[in-house]
């Protein structure tokens, strides 16, 4: 064991004390990528796993044949959600520092990946979220009072106190359950579209992972059964570049883009400028056709940065360079869109900063409606006999007695 | 009454869920044009179409990760995982995902998931085709862990399970497909056809899960079991002087805790009997819960007679087996003790 | 002598064993540049070179493969998995192929294995950072399965494993990494370095695999417990008139029956105590030994107090967590009965 | 439920009582596939993944740049282990109808897969083999009383009796243990490489799966693992059409190539005439020698067909056409590598039928001293005693225990 090691091992491009460098970030012009019907044939559009899909250029346009030619009304609803998932974030971040709450993780520098695809897509499409994406929630209109309850666990928790923050579901609202176990609802997406397939509907599922968790084997599993079964889904890779502490290159990106993993499959595959709301909102859109058309899945790799630490238990000092994000050459998907609508839409400075600070007034309000169902110290509180409900749909006979055990125990 | 061997009996609850409920569907490796490589799913295909009963990739994981999702968008789906030696790659996807749906949101998801395995050896597969690995789903809250040890149950017990708004693993001991087997490898072949409970109603009926079978009334001692190993005890009854009382568990999760504490409140002795490896298995949960349900009743220590706590080995099966001699000796043990 | 926590003794212990030995490797999710999530690893990617201590893609499954085949190679892997509820996705590389490979090959191949993952709960981790999945590994043949309670032990348990030429899965009990807890939340967090368990030996030394420590010596009951509850149990104890014998087993397998058969035999009282949910949890394991070993001397039923049989809820969790009260209640109980 | 469904289920091409079909197949014409120079970028070399390397032609000649220009000698000793496999084969499928050993996995057909590569690679190279590449121990020089004696689960088994025929092992040889779990090897050869670069080791792995095995996890983390670190290790997929009854669009072979998965890791990967000696050979050697100048794993796929049944308890004329053999494309591989040496190296029909009968008898005298160390129902036996030998290096105490409970038994 002498010898000289030849294992190649991953390096960060840029680690804490060190120059950001995203030289390796392969970037396209805006509007320079072709956009293939929706029926074209996997092979004949292999080049768009490694392009990147752009529409909003340097001086705020659209351009190109993936402009989705969004009316003005919609885009102002598309910089309203990101806008709005943002504040909720600070808010809740702000909450968790204060011990308000026990957890959180934020998708700041995200935004649009999430809000442009639910937009996209169908009310009545299925979404499989991630932690990392409360913009679905919040462009499908969650109430954000919903979403505060359950990360304060309080009486009016969807999750019953079940589960920690940010681990939503809402079955009214087509949001499947966020799992802790990474990339787990992938191929649970792929089993829901086939499920449409066999009833014959025309819904369409989609999933979000982060690029971390492609190394998953459900990722593999969810691009297979896809594949093979012609599922009607939209698997998504959020590549922010980092899972927690370790960079994409230690998931593979450092040879091939996520999005290339695809077409090896079959699978219709493109990668997108994540923070370009505009390219999100056309990518998804394309591919929800796709699938509904029975043309099948579709991998869409987002190129984004997580702005902010991974979670509340995390700090990006030990890791990165402190002002990666600054260097970040896709920017940030607020303020390319707000940008955008200032160019071309009539936007401006006052308008934005009245719509933030409305926002901001509204998650306040939220907030403190969202305390009056209960906080983590105060009441009014869940019923703790809860904690035995729902593991079956009736309770066995074992259950019923540890719930007697408990009140036992309590009365004392 | 008509006359079904067990993977008859497992066609026929599945041919009559599938034509029940068009939300019934069947997925697993081989199991469509070929109809299994046990031949449980023989047949189906072909009546109700390969888009309901569907051959899967070699990929257990992947299977019951898509079923999941099938069964929160409103289907009944059956998986078979091919042996259960093959189910550890979906161990993720049963234990982190199906078993806790329901409990993580409340109510609001949940997959009525059926997995149909075959388990169980002493059919020379050695040890990746031979495994019990029940024991290890018991532990997992959430999930209904169900093992049939003849054809009438096992048919009813399916539509149960299929019929169950939570999920349920279904272990199918496949060393009695075919006919009981008492242990004893050197007789000729049994076929169902001679056993009163290979007299399976040809239509619709079902067993509830969560109770327990008295087999053999008897007075001197209880012997617990369920699976292959029903037919095993009952021979290993016959060879003793002692009048056993067999109780075939059918259900290991939920169990049936009242059966088996009247058997062992009026015996007061009580054999365990299982296939799986002994260490830790389900007949430790057993044991723990007759000594804590019925000690002032207990005459002489509950003794598990089970699996070495070793891989199955090709070419020692039969001494592996937990079989006659052992279960013998285990009651003469247990009569002459206290 | 230095005090250390459970962290650093685990650090202590890696950093030794690669020092010693070039073919020990250390492998997880975000163990290497950053040094773990707990730190646990800190500084040894540093010391040791990235091609020792190496960063993982997220996949638990392909770490297990891995490490295997270079357990084969003539390395000695300590893979960390970064919770123990991520652990499933690894599951069938440890029960299929980690556990059996000695055995299928007759010794002709082995890999000397660690997998090292915190467990447990009360750090308001919810149902995917908080399970205690011992349980489980516990019924799988060929390997061994290590829980420590105190940093002295949790060092020399950790050397043992890594120096075992068996495959070792080691839990790590998270919620006592930085001190011991006697299951009340509402008390101040309590050191390592109050503790004589904290005053941990710089360099090398080992604690055997395969036996129990008695930490309190007693004659009204015996108390067994593993992890956390260790201490936990020590403070029930002192809230109770009796006169109680804690048993820390430390080794789920191979299990030091001797100790625990001695002790019983004593006491002829016991209560098994576990945060892992009770339906065929280890506890049943515990109860259903001590039961056959100790079958005459026990005056009273055996009690198994274990996390209730749900998923640990984020809520809920010190109604959920077996506390004081509870242990209190059961060792009243055993100690009335009979 | 009563609208039409749009699930795609892949087909076999034929069935049973259909005419066999495998317009499916993508073939390349012998010496038209480039070679690129062992250290050329995998971006580069893309079309590998889906043309179709061959060497000998319709002529029996071997022609175009893989051609690996073999001494004759090498050439002959080739054919020899393909034809002892073959023969050991039908053997040991005799026996099995015979009763004398329990099971059986033959591999008609795909002989030149295992043959071609173990003599393709240097001997302390470490091979992880599937249950269908018993030409690996073979081409080894592994003795066949050995293999038998594993067969028969007799005195002289290597695994002691615990493991059902074919589950082979061979630590001198540097073969691993066959698993019964399909594919979870896989991602071990890759630690194992990754093993060997971390001690600076030249030495390189190798495995193999059938297509089906692509399916499983494991795939997805070989590649991963593989691809991250960069480890020195060949990941032959031998895709022989079917897996047991379903044919390998169920693996996702009917949109793309297995081979195909692999250039969205960043993995080289090639397709490769299965049934051509000569190519399989050139492959090989082109992916170790790759792998041992530190360029990293390369994914072969070697298109074969699986001849005859998937093993003793299986019917494959339930699934498919009896015929479909005959029909195969690319011919038998034992045949193939005969004619290209009557064509080039003055072998003739006449010293074929004498070497055949030559491995023929070496088969006879195998078995017969095989069996002279046991048989199912003939001793010697093995000691049930080593039952409880191996579960861990020295025997617990509850094992122990156990072992005198069976002892006890056994007495009475
Ligand atoms: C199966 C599993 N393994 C490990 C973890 C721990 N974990 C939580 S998030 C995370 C990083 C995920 O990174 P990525 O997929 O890139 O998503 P991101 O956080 O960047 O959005 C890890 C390792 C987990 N939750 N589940
Ligand atoms: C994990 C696992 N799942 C299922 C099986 C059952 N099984 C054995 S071989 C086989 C088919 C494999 O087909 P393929 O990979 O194409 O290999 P081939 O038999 O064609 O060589 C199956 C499903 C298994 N052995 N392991
Ligand atoms: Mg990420
Ligand atoms: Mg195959």
């Amino acid at each position: 064991m002498s010898r000289t090691p030849k294992l190649h091992v991953p390096r960060a491009p840029a680690r804490p004390g060190e120059k950001p460098d995203f030289s390796y970030v392969h970037l396209s012009p805006a509007g320079a990528v072709e956009r293939p019907e929706v029926h074209a044939r996997v092979r004949d559009m292999s080049g768009l796993a490694d392009a990147l899909v752009r529409v909003i250029d340097d001086d705020h346009h659209a351009v190109g044949p993936w402009d989705p030619h969004l009316e003005v009304h919609d885009l102002q609803v598309g910089l309203r959600h990101m806008l709005l998932t943002r504040a909720f974030d600070e808010r809740m971040l702000r909450m968790q520092r204060q011990g308000r709450i026990s957890f959180y993780m934020q998708s700041k520098g995200e935004e649009a990946v999430s809000v442009a695809a639910a937009m996209a897509m169908a009310p009545t499409d299925m979404l499989f979220p991630s932690y990392r994406t409360q913009g679905l929630q919040i462009a499908r209109g969650r109430s954000l009072v919903d979403l505060m309850c359950q990360c304060l666990s309080n009486s009016r928790d969807m999750c019953k106190g079940r589960q920690m923050p940010v681990m939503y579901h809402w079955s009214r609202g087509n949001i499947f359950s966020v799992s802790g176990n990474l990339t787990s609802h992938y191929p649970q997406a792929v089993g829901w579209a086939m499920a449409a397939a066999i009833k014959g509907d025309d819904d369409v599922a989609a999933a979000w992972i982060g690029e971390g968790s492609t190394a998953e084997a459900d990722f593999h599993h969810a691009l297979t059964f896809g594949a093979v079964y012609q599922a009607p889904v939209i698997l998504n890779v959020i590549n922010n570049q980092w899972a927690i502490s370790t960079f994409q290159g230690f998931a593979g990106g450092e040879r091939r883009s996520f999005a290339a993993r695809g077409p090896g499959y079959g699978i219709a595959s493109i990668r997108v400028d994540g923070n370009d709301f505009l390219a999100v909102y056309a990518v998804t859109r394309w591919a929800a056709d796709r699938a509904r058309r029975g043309n099948g899945p579709t991998l869409i790799e987002h190129v984004t940065y997580r702005a902010g630490a991974h979670s509340t238990s995390d700090d990006p000092s030990r890791y990165r360079p402190k002002d990666e994000w600054e260097a970040w050459p896709l920017g940030d998907p607020v303020a390319r869109l707000k940008q955008h609508l200032i160019a071309e839409a009539g936007w401006s400075e006052a308008r934005h900063e009245a719509l933030e600070s409305e926002l901001r007034n509204h998650v306040d309000d939220c907030w403190n409606e969202a305390i009056t169902y209960g906080t983590m110290t105060e009441g009014p509180f869940l019923d703790e006999n809860e904690l035995f409900e729902d593991v079956f749909r009736d309770m066995p006979a074992h259950l019923i007695e540890q719930r007697e055990q408990m009140r036992n125990l309590q009365e004392d | 009454m008509p006359q079904m061997n067990m993977i008859q009996a497992l066609n026929s609850a599945m041919d009559i869920m599938l034509g029940r409920d068009p939300g019934v569907i069947v997925i697993g490796e081989d199991v469509g044009y070929f109809g299994g490589v046990f031949r449980t799913t023989d047949g189906l295909q072909r009546k109700y179409g390969e888009h309901r009963v569907i051959d899967a990739p070699i990929a257990e994981g992947g299977i019951i990760g898509s079923v999941i999702g099938m069964g929160v968008n409103g289907l009944r789906p059956v998986a078979e995982i091919q042996f259960a030696d093959y189910i550890y790659p979906g161990f993720d996807q049963i234990a982190s995902q199906l078993a806790k749906l329901r409990y993580r949101t409340a109510g609001e998801f949940c997959a009525p998931v059926t997995i149909r395995s075959p388990c169980g050896g002493g059919i020379r597969g050695g040890q990746t085709h031979s495994q019990s690995p029940e024991g290890l789903f018991t532990h997992i809250c959430g999930i209904k862990v169900v093992m049939p040890s003849n054809p009438y149950d096992a048919k009813g017990l399916l539509i149960s399970a299929i019929e169950d708004d939570d999920p349920v693993v279904f272990f199918e001991p496949k060393r009695i497909y075919n006919g009981p087997f008492d242990g004893d490898p050197d007789k000729p072949a049994v076929p169902w056809s001679t056993h009163p409970a290979g007299e399976v109603p040809e239509g619709y009926y079902s067993v509830p899960i969560g109770r327990a079978e008295v087999v053999r009334p008897g007075e001197d001692l209880t012997i617990l079991c369920y699976g292959t190993m029903v037919h095993v005890a009952q021979a290993a009854a016959r060879l003793v002087e002692a009048d056993a009382e067999i109780i075939d568990v059918r259900t290991m999760v939920p169990l049936d805790v009242a059966t088996l504490r009247q058997s062992v409140e009026k015996t007061g002795r009580c054999v365990i009997v299982h296939e799986a490896t002994r260490f830790s298995g389900y007949g430790a949960e057993l044991s723990a819960t007759i000594q804590e349900e019925c000690f002032y009743s207990l005459e002489a220590p509950i003794v598990r007679v089970c699996g070495w706590d070793t891989p199955y080995p090709h070419a020692f099966e039969w001494q592996y087996f937990p079989g006659q001699k052992r279960l013998v000796a285990a009651i003469e043990q247990v009569l002459e003790a206290g």
